[in-house]
């Protein structure tokens, strides 16, 4: 504790105060938004602790972003190689046994090698798509809400027209005329999605606005931008980074469906080609569970990691939303 | 008042622009519209015919103007592969897309809100415990595959449904109304709307328990407790009718979202819908029918959205006087 | 005596461990008087009062103690006979009706409902009955179609009286009903409460963190701080001549409109203890500039007039204590942490 | 005591705009709410002027219009010889360093990522304050609000501390820049009594030892008697009375002031319990009453009132009312 110091009075704020000056100067000031970013990464780990669903979310995240890491070690074949028997016979719809752990597709395709391999495709469509939406839809939330007026307008009508646009068959009309690759889904995704972030945001940008440290960075001279990145989007990372998590799932959703439609690219392996094979191939006819139960079950689990680490984050950082 | 106004005027405009982008994002995008049609064997009269015939040689404004003369007044084009006039086609089809869309909506939200609530009351409870990721797992699961698996075991493995249409093949109906109030049309609808029902009950599921839960903390609710009124009171009465609002906006985004969405639905049941529409004409390049579903469903998507909004301001109170004072 | 409370405890469960929120307070409510509860915040006192209707967070619980009403221990009535008091007998006044009041309903109809639900009126009976509850607290009867929401902090206020005294109960519990108000209204509401209050006979129990308000109001005032009661007595008594040092600080640090001379006030230092597990012996020890080594153990109630008690040590000193309090110089320096 | 004149209000108004209704349209009707309406005074340097009135009375509005964090609708804000209106960014900087703000709500004035310390230091690194100063700066400041002794919670959050060590800290951040002008708008209405006399006695020291000129809004007529020299009363967007405190409390002139007064409850059993001298509640402020808007409610109105605005004019020697009726009260009560 400090020691002893005289009563206060006009004079004697000179001496008090210089007594006071080490402890002021030998700590470093931090002045940036950093210090706001570091809060929110104490607060990336501190959640899991506290939330189960925030743990078996992040758990599954982590066995698939593994598994896509290393699928080229994990498969047993080529996904997309046709597979002759010895007797060069094609190893069509052979069930699951010591070579094939999941089978063969009607092609003659290690269905194991395939699901696995589409792990890859998932996570990339996913990550970039949600990345994409989430970034559009918190800088738009973050300037229509912070700079209302005309802009605000202008931003919240570009949000009705694009929630007037059907998503699906936008992204198929997308697919089917530029040309059926991931990219062009990711582009759909990033066009159409991004207007329920950006209204979620903005309406906590709103409500951030009229909260009283703002006033008071206004009425100690901050100046306008630095208001909006050092006091403002600190405060809606966390909710950002929620949207992240639930929109990589509906972007991996919205890639099967797609693929799922026959409108994804044949090259690449996914777990929405996988289905839309084993549909074309009758293998719902045939009762091959091991081949179309497999990737779907993967899509849930995926998806479902979205939901729980949102979920989880969610109770822990907005309490009083608790849902 | 004012606001409604506003909000009209705002979906009227959201429309146009659809339209407008639809309009040249079927004609500026790679791979001409034609390309299906025109091969070696055409000559080059016919080529001239046919592009002469869908109005292709004239100048991308004209195309526009008349696009939007014809649409204005319902007729939406040729269809290529059909040889019948759009709207004809799509009106076949629309009935079909809203009595699955409607009876699976229906379905999902009455056991979303119920058991909702119901999660809400028994709130930390095991029940809870397996009911919240229950949910979250149908919202997770794509809604294709839900309808393979149904159709894997519920029609082909037990045989208790048919694989797929509206009708059985054969029957002869005399009109409309009549193919669709049969015992064989119902038969046929209930795996779709199984499946679209399932993936559907999530979102009033999570929503109404979550409303729910907020409002049962609230001062009013303990007040209510205060006056002695019995907990079927306060749940139904009080709770359930705060929590009902959000829901109400939810269900009619969900129409509009639904019918744009349940394309894969209708497509795995092959289910005579306008999004079956769609993707085939999508893949067949039949470019007009295409652009003629897809302004229905938009149309559909951007009403809904406007009842949405509506339903919002009307039912509370509070926004109701906000706006108009 | 129509309410009398014997050493009530209350305690809250949280991830931290057990919160003794109300540790062991007795008080009394006598017929048709009106028993002011003072105490800063967190000290208690609306989880004491809301106890009186046995209404409570699922976290918190009864752990010790009775509650006497017109005889009878309420602690041990079934759900199903609480229940029947439930308003009939004990009412409740929120302190903000704004959220009190359930916003998609019209404020009528909400009278209404307990008077048919609880009151067993018919429909046009409890209209009638509804209009006249509007007369009596001031409001016009065109008021019962509105909704919360239309209604004015004063109106307000006004409407949660007139839903109390829906079932003319004998005991009203009214948690700072008029705190949220402006001066002028605030004293329209209070005149307007206490008289239908003399007129019903009606007994009350009225929280409020501002002794003024005890003062025009109140007959009897019972101070509570870290979850006891530090006193009580007759208003005036306790107002004249505060035995406890936290009384006589909440006195001192309150700036009053009619004080003639300059007197500076003078704050009590720190904060209220932590009542995860409250420090032994008296609770205001650690800011209370006359606190002494016996201040360690724990206090017992002492008698200091007529139903005037104090939970201090040095009770008998007080008047030496109220005159030493005088100087701002006395509490400043009290508190180290 | 104070002399030079620092703050200049001439006919200051603000009113806001209400989205117009179908009825508004059909009827022509421009709904908007006159919350400042044509007020002037003027703020010596080192003077404390208390402005008190209910809510919705404008005080918070006029508050904040002197910090230019509003842009007043007409009239002028004249800040040490400087118009408000015309600063650019460069004296708009100046006029931040000279001019700060005390905030009502501790609990939401401070950022709830930033720890305390970097709170404090904010306003230096704001108006560009040389870096060798801010330490200094911070010492003295921590000093006058006697937060000397709570070294600890400088590297704490805001959900750490108690209301009223926030309020210190919120203090704190206003007085580092030593500002010559403060406003403070109703600082410890959501503090506990026996903590609001802290805030209050240090609003008092920093008042003498600072020389500060000070705008004290409030709503509680007993907290602006013990902390401020001169007050003004308003009701509906203007001043109704403007006068030293000790006169306007024990003789107040302007019937509304008096019904401010007779309310306020004392902590003595024996206050008089006879109604207040004025009727009805308070009017809609879209469309208050005509003439003097306290007409509708005032025990003296004649029909004059009714009809047209009462000017301010000073009815002693620096003592401004605005009531037609004043005159005939002040023989009465001598």
């Amino acid at each position: 504790m400090p020691q002893a110091i005289e009563p206060m009075g006009p004079a004697s704020t000179g001496r008090a105060s210089a007594a006071l000056l080490p402890h002021l100067t030998t700590v470093p000031r931090r002045t940036g938004p950093l210090p706001a970013l570091a809060l929110a990464g104490k607060a990336f780990w501190r959640v899991p602790r506290e939330s189960h669903y925030a743990k078996v979310g992040l758990v599954i995240y982590l066995i698939f972003a593994l598994t896509a890491i290393f699928a080229d070690q994990l498969v047993n074949y080529e996904p997309l190689e046709i597979l002759f028997a010895d007797n060069y016979q094609l190893r069509r719809n052979l069930p699951p046994t010591a070579d094939h752990w999941l089978g063969t597709s009607y092609s003659g395709r290690d269905i194991y090698s395939q699901l696995v391999m589409g792990t890859r495709s998932a996570l990339a469509v996913g990550l970039t798509a949600a990345i994409c939406v989430v970034a559009i839809g918190t800088l738009v939330g973050l300037i229509a809400g912070y700079f209302g007026g005309w802009i605000d307008n202008l931003l919240m009508r570009l949000a009705d027209i694009a929630l007037g646009i059907p998503f699906l068959p936008f992204v198929i009309v997308l697919a089917s005329f530029m040309g059926a690759a991931q990219s062009n889904v990711v582009l759909g995704i990033a066009l159409l999605l991004w207007p329920n972030s950006a209204r979620v945001i903005r309406s906590q940008v709103m409500s951030l606005r009229e909260r009283a440290f703002i006033e008071a960075a206004r009425v100690t001279g901050a100046g306008k931008w630095r208001i909006l990145f050092v006091h403002i989007a600190p405060n809606v990372l966390a909710l950002s980074f929620l949207y992240t998590s639930v929109a990589v799932g509906w972007a991996i959703l919205t890639e099967a469906s797609v693929s799922f439609l026959g409108f994804g690219p044949s090259d690449t392996v996914s777990w929405g080609y996988m289905l839309q094979d084993a549909y074309a191939s009758q293998a719902l006819g045939r009762g091959q569970y091991n081949w179309f139960i497999p990737p779907g079950l993967c899509i849930v689990f995926v998806v479902m990691a979205g939901f729980f680490i949102s979920r989880g984050y969610e109770e822990v950082l907005f309490p009083k939303l608790k849902g | 008042m004012k606001y409604v106004m506003s909000r009209l005027l705002y979906a009227i405009l959201v429309l146009w622009i659809v339209g407008t982008i639809l309009f040249f994002m079927f004609r500026l995008m790679p791979g001409s519209p034609l390309a299906a049609f025109i091969d070696q064997t055409t000559t080059l009269e016919q080529q001239q015919a046919l592009i002469a015939r869908f109005g292709l040689d004239k100048s991308l404004f004209q195309q526009y103007t008349i696009f939007l003369q014809n649409a204005l007044q319902g007729d939406l084009g040729q269809s290529f592969f059909h040889r019948r006039p759009v709207t004809e086609v799509v009106m076949e089809a629309l009935p079909n897309t809203v009595i699955l869309t409607l009876s699976g909506l229906v379905v999902a939200y009455i056991f979303g809100v119920l058991a909702g609530a119901y999660l809400a009351w028994r709130r930390g409870s095991a029940v809870e415990g397996i009911g919240i990721p229950l949910a979250l797992a149908t919202r997770a699961a794509p809604e294709f595959w839900l309808g393979m698996v149904m159709l894997a075991f519920f029609s082909f493995h037990l045989g208790w449904f048919p694989a797929g249409g509206a009708n059985s093949v054969g029957l002869e109906y005399d009109n409309e109304w009549r193919r669709i109030f049969t015992v064989d049309y119902l038969h046929h609808l209930i795996l779709p709307v199984l499946t679209l029902a399932i993936y559907l009950q999530g979102l009033p599921l999570l929503l109404m328990r979550s409303n729910m839960i907020e409002i049962l903390q609230e001062e009013f609710i303990t007040m209510s407790k205060m006056k002695g009124l019995g907990s079927r009171t306060i749940v139904l009465n009080h709770a359930a009718r705060n929590a009902m609002l959000p829901v109400a906006t939810a269900f009619a985004l969900g129409i509009g979202s639904a019918i744009g969405g349940n394309v894969v639905v209708e497509t795995i049941f092959s289910w005579p819908g306008i999004g079956r529409l769609l993707v085939n004409a999508v893949s067949a390049s039949d470019y007009p029918l295409a652009q003629g579903a897809f302004m229905i469903i938009t149309a559909v998507l951007v009403a809904m959205n406007f009842v949405a909004d509506m339903t919002y301001h009307l039912l509370d109170p509070r926004i109701r006087h906000a706006a108009s004072n | 005596m129509l309410l009398s409370v014997k050493d009530l405890k209350i305690q809250y469960k949280t991830r931290k461990g057990i919160v003794h929120a109300v540790d062991g307070i007795s008080f009394d409510v006598p017929e048709g008087k009106v028993v002011g509860i003072v105490g800063e915040s967190g000290c208690g006192k609306t989880t004491a009062v809301r106890s009186l209707l046995r209404v409570m967070p699922p976290v918190a619980s009864y752990a010790g103690g009775e509650i006497n009403f017109d005889g009878s221990d309420i602690l041990k009535l079934s759900e199903r006979e609480m229940n029947k008091l439930r308003w009939r007998d004990i009412a409740y006044i929120p302190q903000s009706a704004m959220n009190a009041l359930d916003p998609v309903w019209r404020v009528g109809d909400q009278i209404i409902e307990v008077l048919t639900k609880r009151g067993g009126f018919k429909k046009a009976k409890a209209k009638l009955r509804a209009e006249e509850l509007f007369e009596m607290v001031g409001l016009e009867q065109k008021r019962l179609r509105d909704y919360p929401h239309q209604f004015s902090g004063g109106m307000r206020q006004r409407a949660s009286i007139a839903l109390a005294l829906a079932l003319s109960p004998r005991l009203a519990i009214a948690d700072e009903p008029v705190t949220a108000l402006d001066v002028i209204i605030q004293r329209q509401v209070l005149d307007t409460f206490s008289r239908l209050q003399r007129e019903f006979g009606l007994s009350v129990v009225l929280v409020t963190h501002d002794i003024s308000v005890v003062a025009y109001v109140c007959d009897y005032v019972v101070v509570m701080y870290a979850g006891k009661i530090v006193e009580k007595g007759p208003v005036k008594d306790v107002l004249s001549s505060p035995s406890h040092a936290y009384t006589i600080g909440l006195y001192n640090a309150f700036p009053e409109l009619s004080a003639d001379e300059e007197r500076e006030l003078s704050p009590i230092e720190g904060g209220p203890p932590q009542l995860l597990n409250p420090p032994e012996g008296c609770r205001f020890r650690d800011r209370c500039p006359f606190a002494q080594e016996i201040c360690k153990q724990e206090p017992v109630e002492v008698q200091v007039g007529p139903e005037h008690f104090s939970l201090c040590h040095r009770a008998h000193e007080a008047a030496e204590m109220r005159e030493k309090a005088r100087d701002p110089a006395v509490w400043r320096g009290v508190v180290t942490a | 005591m104070h002399e030079e004149i620092l703050l200049d209000v001439k006919n200051l108004s603000k009113s806001f705009i209400l989205s117009r209704s179908v009825g508004d349209v059909i009827h022509g009707r421009h709904p908007q709410v006159d919350a400042v309406s044509d007020i002037s005074f003027t703020l010596k340097r080192g003077e404390t002027i208390g402005v008190v009135g209910e809510s919705g009375c404008g005080k918070t509005t006029l508050g904040r219009m002197l910090l230019k964090l509003i842009e007043p609708t007409s009239g002028s804000i004249d800040f040490g010889g400087e118009d408000l209106a015309s600063l650019d960014r460069d004296s708009e900087l100046a006029f931040r360093r000279r001019a700060q703000l005390v905030f009502q709500n501790p609990f939401d004035a401070l950022n709830p990522h930033f720890t305390i310390r970097r709170s404090i230091y904010e306003p230096l690194v704001n108006t560009r304050v040389p870096e060798n100063q801010h330490d200094q700066m911070v010492a003295d400041v921590l000093i006058r609000v006697q937060m000397d002794r709570m070294l600890h919670l400088l590297d704490s959050y805001p959900h750490q501390l108690s209301g009223g060590q926030l309020q210190r800290v919120v203090l704190a951040r206003a007085l580092v820049l030593n500002p010559e002008f403060i406003v403070a708008d109703e600082p410890v209405s959501m503090l506990d009594v026996s903590v609001r006399a802290g805030i209050l006695n240090v609003l008092r020291e920093v008042r003498d030892t600072m020389g500060l000129a000070a705008v004290f809004i409030s709503h509680d007529l007993a907290l602006v008697r013990y902390v401020c020299e001169r007050t003004i009363t308003m009701y509906m967007g203007s001043v109704v009375e403007d006068g030293p405190t000790r006169d306007v409390i024990n003789r107040p002139l302007h019937p509304y002031t008096r019904a401010l007064v007779q309310a306020v409850p004392v902590p003595n059993v024996a206050q008089s319990h006879e109604p207040l001298a004025l009727t009805g509640n308070l009017p809609d402020a879209r469309n208050p009453p005509p003439g003097c808007r306290f007409s509708d409610r005032c025990p003296l109105a004649e029909d004059i009132c009714r009809q047209s605005r009462p000017p301010l004019r000073t009815a002693e020697p620096n003592r401004r009312v605005a009531c037609f009726m004043v005159p005939e009260m002040v023989a009465e009560t001598g």
